[in-house]
């Protein structure tokens, strides 16, 4: 499967994603610059972390109206992948790709550190190499990941199974004292109606070799490219 | 523009500047002189002002150069291609490391959250000038007791304005020290550091050579932020510092990222002759600076140069310490070409003049000449002064204060409880908490032991880093507390099985126009010298600043070192936490003499609690002499502990610094969440034996069948090695001389280290 | 050219956690006469006139930019 | 029981890096004729009555919590 990871300013996580692709993964990757309109053939499109135009304004503001979010539109509606993690998973909600919005962490402190992910929904494309009530163990690294959103859509999404990975301690049990961020619902990531554009805060991409700690990012990786097999 | 040298404008200048403008910049009488001597005349009010802040002691170093030769030295001694003079340290495989630290503790002092965002954006710059890609960030702080509400102030906007600018950058934030302690009242000290690595075939110049070449102007534009900065770090902070508020500088950390990612890329285009950042002393130090490097003259017309506020004076301009500017120098006709990859990354990159075939800076204002100087006189001739020293009065009395006169502590659990609240002791993850510590994915070993390492990628290898420094060590004795940085330091590395290859160092003092404090920076400085030598660890990069002081208080001096060192396979590398219920607990001591062969005495020795943080937190003194130091003992122990690291025959290594024995043990104890049950045979004391802070000392734990592999290791280099007992249950038990005086479960003490600053920080205490 | 503020407040229904951490700092600080504190944003924008409606155009800006509808509500003055 | 709408903008002399962005988001975006954008904040503040001079506290509130008076300056409505 071949992956794009696209570069804003300020994106600073992308080497991060194109290293974990290329040298883990082993799979093909190239960079895709904001100007760009061109996905270079992308089966799979990661938006990556880092401080997109500084985060100045709000998370992602900026970042969605460059020319490379057209591309992305257009893929995301031809079916095809696309993942955002942190500074991304905040692009695609103010692209509205994917619903509700990232604001400040309760504590507003900016906190990295490992969490424990459960994942939900095992069938999508992100998630159907995880293990049903495992604890996924990847870090998060943001100042805004406090997922929020009206009732109605968390009602929509919760039914449609559209949340995808929940924070949880080591035993996979969902806690208010396991949520980092307060988002609602414990939400750490979710995906579109059609599942094929997922966003997240936590960062799989640093969680795929265990002399850095931990290899469990794999899993969700593995998923999208096993899933299009 | 180009104006025929000495074009009317200046020549017309014979008035002298008034005494109190000049005065009031920071020059002396006798340097104005200078000034007139150098010039042939009396110099513009632009000169002065170039004059003033480049002979400030911040940029010039007009007091502490005499006496930091000493580093150079060694360095200069060291044979090799020399790559340590160019400030970067070797680690094979065609790759270098570039270190720098430096203090940004006025502007912190003044503005927390920016001083310290713009001093971590400062550091950063220095690194990636040189063509290095910036792969660290560690930060020394030292605040006053957090009991006082405009400390926690600080200490909160100072971390967050540190997790801010290095978050966004995207450069890990791996390490570092908080301190706390009365003497750092109004004069907190912020020292960011950081490291970038670079092949040792590509580091760029900071010269400006070749006439006619371009001189570009990169990033930011530029407004009235921080003039006079640089000389305003030079002067005590007095109760009108308050008014000095315009002088704060506002980072753009979005703006240094593109700025890193840029100036690399501009690097490979091979068209860049020389590049320097801009920050103390701006345009003025940028460009005379590159060209006194490369011995030749420079033409800027400061209309040229982007503003952000409207009718800058060429003054104004010239010293503006905005952040975010770079200066390089193009090959001529390749201007186009460097500039273009400044703006695909949205920078602004304008020409804003070209090296000339003299050794003039010449500053114009269209086609008005402002300033003409001599780069040389700016960049390399400041004034050196040879200041008085006097040993401090104080010294005699901490000296003769007699240890054997403090009591016993009735409760030894209430005495460790107490450290273990103690904020300098505390556990430091509020703080590291808000960095990201993980970005660029190299992080091998994260926050918490006693060094981080990031894997190399493409080799095998990792560096490690760490900064260490015991002000109180320094203020009973500026000697041997340098010297114990610089082997403390190099310890946290051998703990995590790293080699100590090199230095970098960012001392803070008092005014050094008194005796007595210029008396400590020259013996610290003999210290930390005469210790890297020890160790083989050369200076490669430093940072003074002085003038720490209130009318009130003055800090200790403190000597902040900061080392990186070499693990040879990222595998084998080692953390402080207990691993495995029922490993042997073990004293690893450099035997204070190679004859030395009893080992209990390794254990502690009588005057073991002098300046210790037992002393200072049980008993509010601070006093005797710092513990002592054998450095051939020290290098006997990181030797044997990075063998045996690399061997992999123990599970955990951990020092004992700050707290003792005890509170080394506790540490392992809490990070592993295991218990304990240690016992140790003392002479003295139980306290001494307890929290003496002895150096030459590590707690390992390892199997119990790998204890023979390691006996051998250990005994080759003569180290001794005690038997304190075994990782067992969940309870931490110490007994002294046979008699149990601490037992507590570890998640108590736990919740006391843990809590200790959050509290204090969310005011529950 | 005319010069717009635009105020940028957080949904009444959301939570505004750095509100609620500068409230219970002023209850410490003694000021336990302040019932609520909602924090929003403040900004100026110059616009020059190029003949298309003023309010047309900020509101584009507000809708797409400034503000995300999501989670925020806006409102400006235009002023000379 | 007074409602105060407190206005905090960065020094005019201060480089207001948000502002930046933004407005060359805008102009991107077409708005060529966007000439400055300058961004703070706007907070609602509630406070009852308790005797005490609201301005005296309010001006007591912005300088020390709300506004840093090292870098912004505050503005203040007090309506009923
Ligand atoms: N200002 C800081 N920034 C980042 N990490 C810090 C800071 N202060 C302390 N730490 C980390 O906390 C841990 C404990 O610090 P410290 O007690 O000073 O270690 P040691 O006593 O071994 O020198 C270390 O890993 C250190 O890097
Ligand atoms: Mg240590």
């Amino acid at each position: 499967m071949k992956f794009g990871v696209v570069v804003f300013p300020g994106s600073n996580c992308d080497q991060d994603a194109y290293y974990a692709v290329r040298d883990v993964l082993k799979q093909p990757v190239e960079y895709i610059w904001h100007q760009d309109n061109d996905l270079k053939g992308s089966d799979c499109v990661i938006l990556p972390g880092g401080f997109s135009y500084g985060d100045y304004l709000r998370t992602g503001a900026v970042a969605r109206f460059s020319p490379v979010m057209e591309a992305v539109q257009q893929h995301a509606a031809k079916g095809g992948y696309v993942i955002g993690i942190c500074n991304g998973f905040q692009i695609l909600c103010e692209a509205h790709l994917l619903p509700g919005a990232l604001v400040a962490n309760t504590g507003l402190k900016f906190i990295c550190k490992y969490v424990n992910l459960r994942p939900e929904n095992l069938n999508t494309p992100w998630t159907h190499k995880c293990n049903e009530g495992q604890a996924l163990r990847i870090p998060i690294a943001h100042q805004g990941g406090n997922y929020t959103c009206d009732p109605e859509t968390l009602q929509q999404i919760e039914d449609n199974g559209q949340v995808i990975l929940r924070y949880c301690d080591e035993r996979g049990v969902v806690s208010a004292e396991a949520n980092p961020n307060g988002s609602l619902n414990n939400i750490a990531g979710i995906i579109n109606e059609k599942g094929n554009v997922a966003g997240m805060m936590p960062h799989p991409e640093r969680a795929v070799e265990k002399i850095l700690g931990s290899d469990d990012g794999v899993a969700i990786l593995r998923s999208v490219i096993e899933w299009a097999g | 523009m180009i104006k025929e040298p000495g074009s009317k404008v200046v020549d017309k200048n014979t008035l002298p500047i008034p005494t109190d403008v000049y005065r009031e910049m920071g020059l002396s009488d006798e340097e104005y002189k200078k000034v007139v001597g150098v010039l042939g005349r009396h110099p513009t009010y632009t000169e002065v002002g170039m004059y003033a802040v480049m002979w400030s002691e911040h940029c010039g170093y007009k007091y502490s150069r005499p006496v930091l030769r000493l580093f150079k030295k060694y360095k200069e001694a060291l044979d090799g291609e020399g790559l340590e003079n160019a400030g970067v340290i070797d680690i094979g495989d065609g790759l270098g490391i570039v270190m720098k630290m430096e203090t940004h503790n006025h502007p912190s002092a003044v503005e927390p959250f920016q001083g310290a965002a713009t001093g971590v954006g400062g550091i950063l710059r220095d690194i990636f000038t040189m063509g290095a890609r910036p792969i660290a960030c560690l930060n020394s702080l030292r605040f006053g007791s957090l009991d006082d509400p405009h400390n926690k102030y600080l200490f909160e906007n100072v971390v967050a304005g540190i997790a801010h600018y290095g978050n966004c950058v995207g450069v890990p934030t791996i390490g570092g020290e908080v301190v706390f302690d009365e003497c750092y009242s109004g004069n907190c000290l912020v020292n960011a550091m950081s490291a970038g690595i670079i092949k040792t075939d590509e580091i760029a110049s900071a010269c400006a050579k070749g006439v006619g070449n371009a001189v570009l102007y990169v990033g930011s534009r530029t407004g009235c932020d921080g003039i006079h900065g640089a000389t305003f770090a030079s002067v005590e902070l007095g109760p009108d510092s308050e008014s000095r508020r315009p002088n704060v500088q506002i980072g753009d950390p979005f703006q240094e990222k593109l700025l890193i990612e840029a100036t690399l890329e501009a690097l490979k285009t091979g068209c860049v002759v020389g590049i320097q950042d801009m920050g103390a002393a701006g345009i003025t130090c940028g460009s005379c600076e590159t060209a006194a490097k490369g011995r030749s003259g420079m033409e800027i017309d400061v209309l040229k140069v982007p503003r952000r506020q409207e009718g800058m004076t060429p003054y104004e301009v010239m010293l503006s310490e905005s952040q975010e500017r770079m200066l390089a120098i193009v090959e001529k006709g390749k201007e186009d070409e460097v500039a273009s990859v400044f703006k695909k990354w949205g920078l602004s990159a304008v020409v804003i003049g070209h090296v000339i075939d003299s050794d003039l800076v010449r500053v114009f204002e269209g086609d008005q000449l402002v300033a003409e100087i001599p780069a040389k006189s700016l960049a390399d001739d400041a004034p050196t002064y040879y200041l008085e020293t006097e040993e401090p009065d104080y010294l005699a009395e901490v000296r003769d204060f007699d240890l054997s006169k403090i009591p016993e502590p009735k409760d030894y659990n209430e005495a460790l409880e107490k450290l273990l609240a103690s904020p300098s002791i505390a556990s430091k993850e509020w703080v590291y908490r808000q960095y990201d510590h993980m970005v660029q994915t190299n992080t091998a070993i994260m926050p918490g032991s006693d060094a981080a390492a990031l894997r190399i990628r493409g080799t095998k290898k990792a560096i490690a880093l760490v900064a260490d420094c015991n002000g109180r060590y320094c203020y009973l004795d500026p000697f041997v507390g340098a010297q114990i940085a610089v082997a403390e330091a190099a310890r946290n590395l051998a703990c995590v099985g790293a080699k100590a290859l090199g230095v970098t160092d960012c001392v803070s003092f008092g005014n050094p126009e008194k005796p007595q404090v210029f008396w400590q920076f020259k013996r610290a400085i003999e210290g930390m010298s005469e210790a890297c030598e020890a160790f083989g660890t050369p200076v490669v990069s430093g940072n003074v600043s002085f003038y720490n002081e209130t009318p009130v208080s003055a800090i200790y001096p403190t000597p902040v070192v900061g080392m990186l060192g070499l693990i040879e396979d990222t595998e084998k590398h080692c953390t402080s936490e207990f691993k495995h219920d029922g490993d042997v607990i073990a004293l690893l001591s450099g035997k204070r003499a190679a004859s030395d062969t009893d080992s209990d005495s390794a254990v502690c020795a009588a005057n073991d609690l002098g300046g210790t943080e037992y002393l200072k937190v049980m008993h509010n003194v601070v006093a005797g002499t710092p513990p002592a130091l054998d450095m051939d003992a020290e290098k006997r122990l990181h030797a044997a502990l990075i063998e045996v690291i690399k061997e992999g025959y123990i599970s955990s290594a951990h020092d004992c610094s700050d707290g003792g024995l005890a509170l080394a043990v506790t540490e392992s104890a809490i990070y592993g969440n295991l218990g304990a049950e240690i016992s140790v045979t003392s002479d003295c004391g139980a306290s001494v034996a307890l929290f003496g802070e002895a150096q030459s000392r590590v707690v390992v734990s390892l199997p119990p069948d790998m204890l023979g592999e390691m006996r051998e290791i250990v005994d080759k280099h003569n180290v001794a090695c005690t038997i304190l007992g075994k990782v067992h249950g969940d309870r931490l038990k110490i007994a002294v001389n046979g008699v149990n005086v601490i037992d507590k479960p570890v998640e108590r003490v736990a919740k006391i280290w843990k809590n200790a600053i959050p509290d204090r920080m969310e005011g529950r205490v | 050219m005319a010069k717009v503020k635009v105020y940028v407040t957080l949904k009444p229904t959301l939570l505004d956690a750095q509100g609620r951490v500068v409230m219970t700092a002023l209850e410490n600080l003694g000021h336990t006469n302040v019932e609520n504190v909602r924090i929003g944003k403040y900004i100026e924008v110059e616009v020059a006139d190029n003949g298309r409606n003023i309010n047309e155009q900020m509101d584009e800006i507000c809708r797409n930019l400034l503000s995300n509808p999501v989670i925020e509500n806006y409102r400006y003055e235009v002023t000379e």
